[in-house]
């Protein structure tokens, strides 16, 4: 592929490769049509018809939770992440991340060709048979001194054909495979090897409990396999025969998993193993225990209530209320893990955290050892210390370094940037500039997911499969072609792999599985239906466990904290960038987080009485300091935080990694001491006390919503539990309207969202901005809130007469393709308009842009294109073909995206028949972990969403205004008793 | 129209006027015209003219323009109807607006071509017949009649004491 | 003087009308944009019959008709040399055979042809080709008589009133019209 | 009145004419820097076309801003001319005749004026023209049910007639001015302009009837327009917009806008040109106490939404009123309530009534009082909308700064050129109220 003088790719070239019919992605206002050209194919590709997208499964690796993706192709293009049905991991939902991975692939700044500094001061780009030669010469060069035990290849979890790859190339040279995650969840592998005798780590079955008890946990953001647990959290804690599940979650903080618990039990930091033999005490005291306690009575009884109590700042009635409702409901579960128990004594949480589960009888199918997860595998932190150390001693010659980013997300305490300086070869296959690659010699850029083949095992029953989707935006190569690729170059290595390209390589793996299932039929229907399927997927058994007696003897402490400062310090994981892998993309960047709605940057929470004290308030900034150093972040003060807690997000302060990500915020893993947790040796994540200061400086929080409650609107509304109970009177009021109600023939669109499955998580946020053309518009244009996002979480908080005080409350805003739509009539031109099946037209090309229509919006759910936004290519590949790019002075807004709906009907007709319930998905129900959002016809008495919609809990937001909403919110159902 | 001709008496103050033109009517002199600076209501009385036209041309227009008004929305809205806010393809109240704003201006434009055409403005310029100061402070009567019977009318306007007589030059 | 502006004024606004009325109704020029190769429709569709969809080939399965690939006109042009005869087309005189080998040229250079686009439509615009030839019109009532063209030209302006013209006169019944006079139905 | 004992239908000509001179260097001091602001306008909106509306401080959810107040500032001004010409000459109130030129040519250019704002706040302003129902390829017509198009409509017909009532109050005048002057390009211009007028009983006859019908047509206008100005805001549902109150209150704060300006444009006009013998501490009196009254309408609407949205009970409705009085804006909406409420109050004093130096004064608070009211009424009600979620706050950029200020100069340039070439006082109808030469009178 050739490259302009600037270093952009050629339009042209990517067109003459893949062959696209046209492509100019046009906008809502053009005079006269440029000059167009159509670029035939010179050989069609099969199965590939201009204008009809095709769908490839494949696995999603932006976290370790390795959900199934199908990835909509259009001539040739990837524009679209949608979860995969098949998958039992994600069974069709995705996360923001995930989503966003289209632009990992479009990033603008990802490394664009091989890249080396071996002749030259600066990293300069080079061909790929000369960077190869170069790789090997270096590989020879240090054979030839014999010192073959001094290269490591540094990556992260990565299971399957290329960990099998690199693990037999790293033994062919003498080298090492390490495995880093940045959340290698260690603690919970020795806490179950101490507890159970398996160092492993569990799945885990919250849809079958109906009490959820989570120290720290934070499963709808980043812990363990957030999409799948999110769904489960949804259908245990959703309303079903008129009763709804129970969570109850315990940290420090109000993350954006405690404010979708009933109970957010703020607790002392590094005190929830105290917290947890508490309230398993008061189970066996009080005789609830089926099993009496076992053999840890003994054990327990050190921790009556009221000691538990004064270490844990929690009030004893809580504690034995906890216990009262653990005991008592049929099936419930305790989970635990997350930074904020990751101290010192993170092992001993977790083991504390099985005891409560033993005794209440819960070791059994909700934790499932039958089927473990693979990040179970990774190398420990002290694997990564030791490499640290062997590398300062100059001990490692070369360090390839794979989809990990050490130089960021390792502590500065361990110096590992300085380390790597001591490394003579560095190479990095990194399709990214991020601050390790930075620092490389060698760059040999990846493929990303989306263009290359490969397979990943995230448990042990599935193996999902990566297949390329489109082929590569840049010129860059996968790793284990690179692999391959050398290793036949490598004089010694000859032979010593019969595959030249690394999709041999997987498939002859991949004929290993087909073996060992049965029944498969011949290997290419095998492989096939597995591409098909985006994997192969086993039932394994469920495995029982016992508690080992070990356990009664353990000692339980607090966790230990370095530093002598006031505050607690967490730094905790996001949703959005996971840790910081995500700051690039600026769907993630503009998605507003759940809790701040903050954007684009780095804050601290602070309590308001912590403000008051310190002297701050929203904006100003605040100077963290630990002995390992000082940040300088902005102030959100927000009342889910203790008093003596502060706590700011990782994934931001890049220095490097892309224009999106650099110089934007601050990195709190940089002030974090290398303290481990005593018992697995992991990293301790809730180490350090920090003083904080104000400082002279303050800023706008940017963030998307300014006010904190609903000013007695009633737009998200709740229910008690007891009301839900004794049902509700439905009044069937008519109220005398001047016009008569309107009809519709066949269909009419409409949507109901359920208030108590909805977690703010903002999955459909970013699909929205992926499948509708939306603009980002940067951290300057949301300040001025011109955030161009069609669908928004709304958070309140809600007063209560819970223990926190408060309850969070999120609702997702969209059009409401209301039926007397206010927006419609004020418009002069008709460019917005009922259409005749209840979707609330907007027809771009021919809005003039009064802007009337937004005025009068109840909702306040229209965006205006304020400028002409663009897209830096290679971005603007992403743009869905079936949606108008809208310009400047047009006004936009959500259509319940009826591109889908007219495909569907398409479809359909050419079939003779109406669309059928659930046959599409629109794009925010598709990508909603929680399945709080359903989409269909109205018309249809017998479609889901005609069920839904007559829900008792049902209303419209401000339906006192009369617009007839075509969306019913389902209240969510406060649990005024246990 | 060779046998007629135009004579024009300047005076300056309206009884005189008023009395002037009094006598040329006695003397048989119907085809007259009075300048004057400002419109005049004893003027208008004695020189007796049919009520003016005009208010036809206003009403005419000002009922055209409505029928526009119900015409351009009804018509417009069925032409290709779009329903918004559940709000019939022709609902009056809104339309009432138009209607009211078109039955004005065409009321108004048809004022204006009423007094256009039925003052004669823009037939001719400013002649012979016509002195500057009936703009400033002076009043005048002009007489069109037979070219025999010119002197008699000259010596009307003289006797009421005419400040300036004109002949027109045909 | 004034009469000089009565004289000129009739004129002028003879030719404001009838410029009104040209853009109001402009029909397109009969000038095609000059494509890489002089490729006739005239040949092609007109005098060796071949049918459109023989090379539009998607166009009753997508929403774009598809432009033939290389391969597929050296399907034909493999056979087909063409004879050394002088061609006049639209007036430019070419010789078949010359134009011939420049598509086995970029056939042996594995280069696609960089066909212009004649007939376009704005981005917002999402016209299907697939509903209207599944409904059983013909190429033709759009595209004009191609058969006897020799470079394609817009047979017609196809601006929004030949669009609703045609879906207002074709429409079966009553729900069917709403729908083909909904804005979503082609604009979103 | 002593001062009309010296005046006769001469010398008011020679006075008024000679306000038509040759251009002084004061003039020119005034108008030349008209020019320039009118440029610097023209050039932001060029920016603001080419770069996207986002040069504006328009945010969500404020997508109207001071655009749309100039809009309605300008058309409020425009209303006391149609006022003072139109329903004071229905009810024959004398003090009208000194002034009403003037208040008509600030109706026609303030509505020149307001009419460009709607183009200018478009997003698209080069499709402005799809707001009219010309017959066209799309075979689309425009929503007649829109707020927006009412105003097209009232708009338009607001200019057309208001112009055209102008220049018919001017026929006679021009004539006059034509028989006067001797340089023949100037000759010429006037003689077309005056439609030949001679003054004849039967011109005059069909003048005055006319002119009573443009009058009896011009006064229910005036009222529709304003009227449908503010059901731009009362016909949605927004709290603080959606309100009964809005065509009276919006006709009363238009007619006290407007007769603010024209004391604001009469005050130096009268001491430039020495027209102390025309407009008379009698009309200036006149117009104070329609302020009075206006002032008091004014005041009254304030009140009575705070009452209104209290006892409506509505949250929103009455978290608005609240929020306006107390809120970041608060500011703007006290300067709105002591300018326009409680500085003209002084004018129940005869003595401040007949004092043009405190009347100039209080009509420039007017004039500022005025344009915060309309900013206040659309920006504070479109910042706390229903949805607490997109409250945002808006803040206007230097550009909409420059189009005001342009928009200013517009007017002034207008002005200005209106001063040197037409009769700002009106000739024929001044010496309607002297007394009619009489010989029997002089004997």
């Amino acid at each position: 592929m050739s490259k302009d003088k600037k270093g952009g790719l050629k339009r042209r070239d990517f067109l003459k490769i893949i062959g696209v019919a046209t492509g100019t992605a046009a906008v809502a206002s053009s005079c006269s049509p440029p000059v167009e050209q159509i670029i035939p194919y010179v050989i069609p590709p099969e199965g590939i018809i201009p204008g009809v997208p095709n769908y490839y499964a494949s696995t999603c690796r932006e976290c370790p939770a390795g959900c199934g993706v199908i990835v909509k192709n259009r001539e040739g293009r990837a524009i679209k992440i949608e979860g995969n049905p098949e998958s039992p991991i994600n069974s069709g939902s995705s996360c923001a991340m995930g989503q966003a991975a289209l632009q990992g692939l479009y990033n603008p700044d990802r490394v664009r060709s091989p890249l080396s500094n071996i002749d030259a001061e600066k990293l300069r780009p080079l061909g790929w048979a000369d960077a190869e030669k170069a790789l090997t010469q270096k590989i020879e060069e240090l054979r030839g001194t014999g010192k073959t035990g001094n290269i490591v290849f540094l990556s992260n979890n990565i299971t399957g054909s290329l960990g099998n790859l690199v693990d037999q190339w790293m033994e062919a040279l003498g080298g090492k495979h390490i495995q880093y995650e940045t959340y290698a969840h260690e603690p919970l592998k020795e806490a179950n090897k101490i507890s159970f005798g398996i160092e492993k780590i569990p799945t885990y079955h919250i849809e079958k409990t109906d009490y959820l008890l989570s120290f720290g946990a934070d499963f709808i953001e980043t812990w363990l396999s957030p999409v799948e647990y999110t769904k489960q959290f949804s259908q245990m804690h959703g309303v079903k025969d008129k009763s709804v599940g129970r969570f109850v979650h315990v940290e420090p903080r109000a993350s954006l998993t405690a404010s979708n618990a009933d109970e957010w039990i703020s607790v002392k930091p590094g005190t929830e193993a105290i917290l947890a033999l508490g309230i398993a005490n008061e189970i066996v005291k009080s005789g609830n225990s089926p099993n009496g306690g076992g053999g840890l009575r003994g054990l327990l009884s050190q921790y009556p209530a009221d000691k538990a109590s004064e270490i844990t700042d929690v009030p004893q009635e809580v504690i034995s209320q906890i216990a009262k409702e653990f005991s008592s409901r049929k099936r419930s579960l305790a989970i635990g893990g997350g930074v904020s128990v990751t101290g010192t004594n993170a092992t001993e949480t977790l083991v504390a955290i099985n005891i409560l589960n033993y005794v209440a009888g819960n070791i059994g199918d909700t934790v499932d050892f039958g089927d473990t997860l693979s990040i179970s595998t990774a190398d420990s932190f002290q694997d990564i210390t030791s490499l640290v150390s062997s590398m300062e001693n100059g001990d490692i010659d070369i360090l390839f370094v794979y989809d990990v980013n050490p130089v960021f997300t390792l502590p500065k305490q361990l110096n590992f940037k300085e380390a790597l300086g001591k490394v003579p070869f560095v190479v990095s296959f990194s399709s990214f500039m991020d601050e390790t690659t930075e620092l490389a010699n060698l760059v040999l850029p990846n493929n990303t997911t989306i263009e290359s083949w490969g397979d990943y095992s995230p448990r042990e029953s599935v193996h999902a499969l990566i297949q390329p989707v489109m082929s590569p935006v840049f010129n860059t190569k996968s790793t284990g072609d690179v692999i391959l690729s050398v290793s036949g170059q490598v004089e010694e290595l000859n032979g010593k792999f019969t595959q030249t390209t690394f999709y041999d390589y997987l498939q002859d793996s991949w004929k290993e599985k087909w073996a060992g299932a049965s029944g498969a039929g011949d290997f290419d229907t095998f492989w096939k239906q597995s591409l098909e399927k985006g994997g192969y997927y086993k039932d394994l058994p469920s495995k029982t466990v016992s508690v080992s007696p070990a356990v009664a003897s353990l000692k339980f402490s607090e966790a230990e904290f370095i530093g002598e400062g006031d505050f607690y310090f967490i730094a905790y994981p996001s949703y959005k960038y996971y840790d910081g892998k995500g700051a690039n993309k600026p769907w993630l960047q503009e998605l507003p987080e759940a809790i701040t709605t903050g954007v684009w940057s780095s804050w601290v929470e602070v309590h308001p009485d912590t403000a008051k004290k310190l002297g701050v308030e929203l904006g100003d900034f605040l100077s963290l300091e630990s002995p390992q150093g000082v940040i300088e972040t902005q102030v959100y003060v927000y009342q889910g935080i203790r008093p003596d807690t502060l706590s700011v997000m990782i994934g931001q302060g890049h220095t490097s990694y892309g224009r999106y990500a650099k110089d934007r915020g601050v990195n709190p893993i940089d002030i974090l001491p290398l303290a481990t947790d005593t018992k697995s040796g992991g990293f301790a994540w809730l180490s350090t006390k920090v003083s904080a200061a104000k400082i002279n400086k303050s800023e706008q929080f940017v963030q998307t919503q300014y006010t904190t409650t609903q000013h007695d609107r009633d737009i998200a509304q709740a229910i008690s539990l007891t009301e839900l109970e004794k049902g509700i009177h439905h009044e069937e009021h008519h109220e005398a309207d001047f016009y008569p109600p309107r009809e519709y023939d066949r269909y009419r669109w409409g949507m109901a969202i359920d208030l108590q499955k909805c977690v703010g998580c903002g999955s459909c946020v970013t699909a929205c901005y992926a499948e509708n053309n939306i603009a980002f518009v940067g951290k300057e244009m949301v300040a001025k809130r011109r955030d161009m996002a069609w669908i928004r979480i709304e958070r309140y908080f809600e007063e209560s007469n819970n223990n926190a005080g408060f309850q969070t409350r999120f609702l997702p805003m969209l059009c409401q393709q209301c039926g007397n739509a206010p927006c419609e009539p004020v418009c002069p031109v008709y460019a917005t308009y009922h259409n005749p099946e209840g979707l609330n037209g907007m027809v771009y090309n021919r809005c003039v842009g009064t802007r009337y229509c937004a005025n009068n919006c109840t909702y306040k759910v229209r965006k205006f294109n304020w400028f002409t936004y663009k897209w830096p290519e290679p971005l603007d590949w992403q743009l869905n073909p079936d949606v108008s790019v809208r310009s400047k002075g047009v006004m936009e807004k959500c259509t319940f995206c009826v591109q889908r709906i007219n495909h569907s009907k398409d479809l359909a007709k050419d079939e003779g028949r109406d669309v059928s319930d659930g046959e599409f998905k629109v794009a925010c129900e598709q990508a909603c972990p929680a399945e709080a959002i359903v989409f269909g016809n109205l018309e249809d008495k017998e479609s889901k969403v005609s069920k839904q919609s007559h829900d008792d809990r049902g209303y419209n937001v401000l339906a006192e205004i009369n617009t007839q909403p075509g969306i019913t919110y389902l209240k969510k159902v406060t649990q005024d008793k246990a | 129209m060779s046998d007629k001709q135009g004579v024009l008496g300047i005076f300056s103050y309206v009884d005189v006027t008023i009395e002037t033109v009094k006598k040329l009517k006695d003397a048989g002199f119907n085809n007259l015209r009075v300048f004057s600076p400002v419109p005049n209501h004893e003027i208008e009385e004695v020189m007796d003219e049919p009520e003016s036209i005009v208010r036809f041309f206003t009403l005419g227009g000002a009922m055209l323009g409505a029928a526009c008004g119900v015409g351009f929305t009804v018509l417009m809205s069925t032409d290709w109807p779009i329903s918004v806010s559940a709000k019939p393809i022709v609902s009056l109240p809104p339309f009432m607006v138009i209607i009211f704003e078109l039955t004005i201006l065409m009321g108004a434009l048809a004022t204006l071509l009423g007094l256009l055409i039925n003052s004669r403005l823009r037939r001719n310029a400013p002649i012979t017949m016509y002195d500057t100061r009936f703009s400033e402070d002076k009043f005048g009567v002009m007489i069109t009649c037979e070219k025999e019977n010119v002197k008699d009318a000259e010596e009307i306007l003289t006797s009421q004491g005419a400040e300036d007589i004109k002949f027109d030059g045909v | 003087m004034k009469k000089g502006i009565k004289i000129l004024s009739v004129p002028l606004l003879a030719i404001f009308i009838l410029l009104g009325f040209y853009f109001y109704n402009a029909e397109s020029s009969d000038q095609g944009p000059k494509q890489p190769i002089p490729f006739s429709h005239k040949i092609h569709a007109g005098d060796d019959q071949i049918p459109c969809e023989y090379c539009h080939s998607f166009v009753d399965v997508s929403p774009n008709p598809g432009i033939p690939s290389v391969k597929k006109c050296m399907g034909c042009h493999q056979h087909i040399v063409g004879r050394d005869v002088d061609y006049d087309f639209d007036g430019t005189t070419i010789n078949i055979k010359n134009e011939i080998a420049k598509v086995r040229e970029y056939w042996a250079n594995k280069e696609p042809i960089p066909w212009i686009k004649v007939n376009s439509q704005p981005g917002y615009l999402h016209f299907t080709h697939k509903r209207h030839i599944q409904r059983g019109f013909e190429c033709a009532q759009c595209h004009g008589d191609v058969a006897s063209m020799d470079q394609v030209y817009p047979a017609y302006n196809m601006n929004m009133g030949f669009c609703i013209s045609c879906h207002t006169e074709n429409a079966k019944d009553q729900e069917e019209l709403t729908h083909l006079k909904d804005c979503l139905t082609c604009h979103y | 009145m002593s001062e009309q004992n010296t005046l006769t239908y001469a010398r008011v000509n020679d006075d008024i004419i000679r306000m038509l001179d040759k251009p002084t260097f004061k003039w020119w001091a005034l108008f030349l820097p008209t020019l320039l602001f009118v440029g610097f306008g023209l050039f932001c909106f060029i920016y603001q076309v080419y770069t996207g509306l986002g040069v504006a401080g328009y945010r969500h959810p404020v997508f109207w801003g001071v655009y749309i107040t100039d809009f309605v500032f300008w058309v409020g001004i425009a209303h006391s001319g149609t006022l003072i010409s139109a329903i004071l000459f229905l009810f024959r109130a004398n003090f009208r005749m000194s002034i009403y030129r003037i208040a008509e040519g600030m109706t026609v250019f303030a509505v020149l004026t307001a009419g460009l704002f709607p183009i200018i706040h478009l997003g698209r302003p080069w499709n402005f023209y799809w707001l009219f129902p010309y017959p066209n390829q799309r075979e689309l017509w425009v929503n007649f049910k829109s707020p927006l198009l009412w105003d097209v409509f009232a708009v338009s017909t607001y200019l057309t007639v208001s112009s055209v009532f102008f220049f018919i109050g001017l026929i006679p005048d021009i004539a006059a001015v034509r028989d006067r002057v001797k340089e023949v390009p100037r000759k010429i211009m006037y003689s077309v302009l005056s439609l030949g007028w001679k003054g004849s009983n039967w011109e005059w006859l069909h003048y005055t009837r006319a002119y009573l019908f443009f009058a009896a047509f011009a006064t229910p206008l005036v009222l529709s327009v304003h009227s449908v100005v503010s059901w731009d805001f009362a016909m949605s549902n927004l709290p603080g917009w959606h309100t009964t109150i809005f065509a009276p209150y919006f006709v009363a704060g238009a007619i006290f806008s407007g007769l603010g300006m024209v004391i604001t444009l009469t005050v130096p006009i009268r001491k430039i040109f020495h027209l102390e013998d025309y407009i008379t501490l009698d009309n200036y009196d006149g117009m104070a106490k329609l302020i009075m009254l206006t002032s008091g309408i004014v005041g009254y609407a304030y009140g009575i939404e705070f009452f209104m949205a209290w006892y409506s009970g509505v949250p929103a409705e009455w978290y608005q009123f609240y929020y306006r009085a107390t809120g970041e804006y608060a500011l703007f909406y006290w300067i709105m309530v002591v300018c326009n409420v409680v500085i003209p109050l002084p004018l129940w004093f005869k003595r401040v009534r007949r004092n043009i130096l405190a009347l100039f004064i209080i009509s420039i608070f007017i004039n500022i009082g005025m344009w915060f009211e309309r900013f206040n009424i659309i920006v504070i009600s479109l910042s706390r909308g229903f949805d607490p979620a997109a409250w945002g706050i808006y803040t206007p950029s230097w550009v909409e700064i420059g189009i005001t200020v342009g928009s200013f100069a517009w007017f002034f340039m207008f002005f200005l050129i209106f001063l040197k070439t037409l009769p700002s006082v009106s000739i024929a109808e001044m010496k309607e109220i002297l007394p009619v030469p009489k010989k029997e009178a002089k004997t």
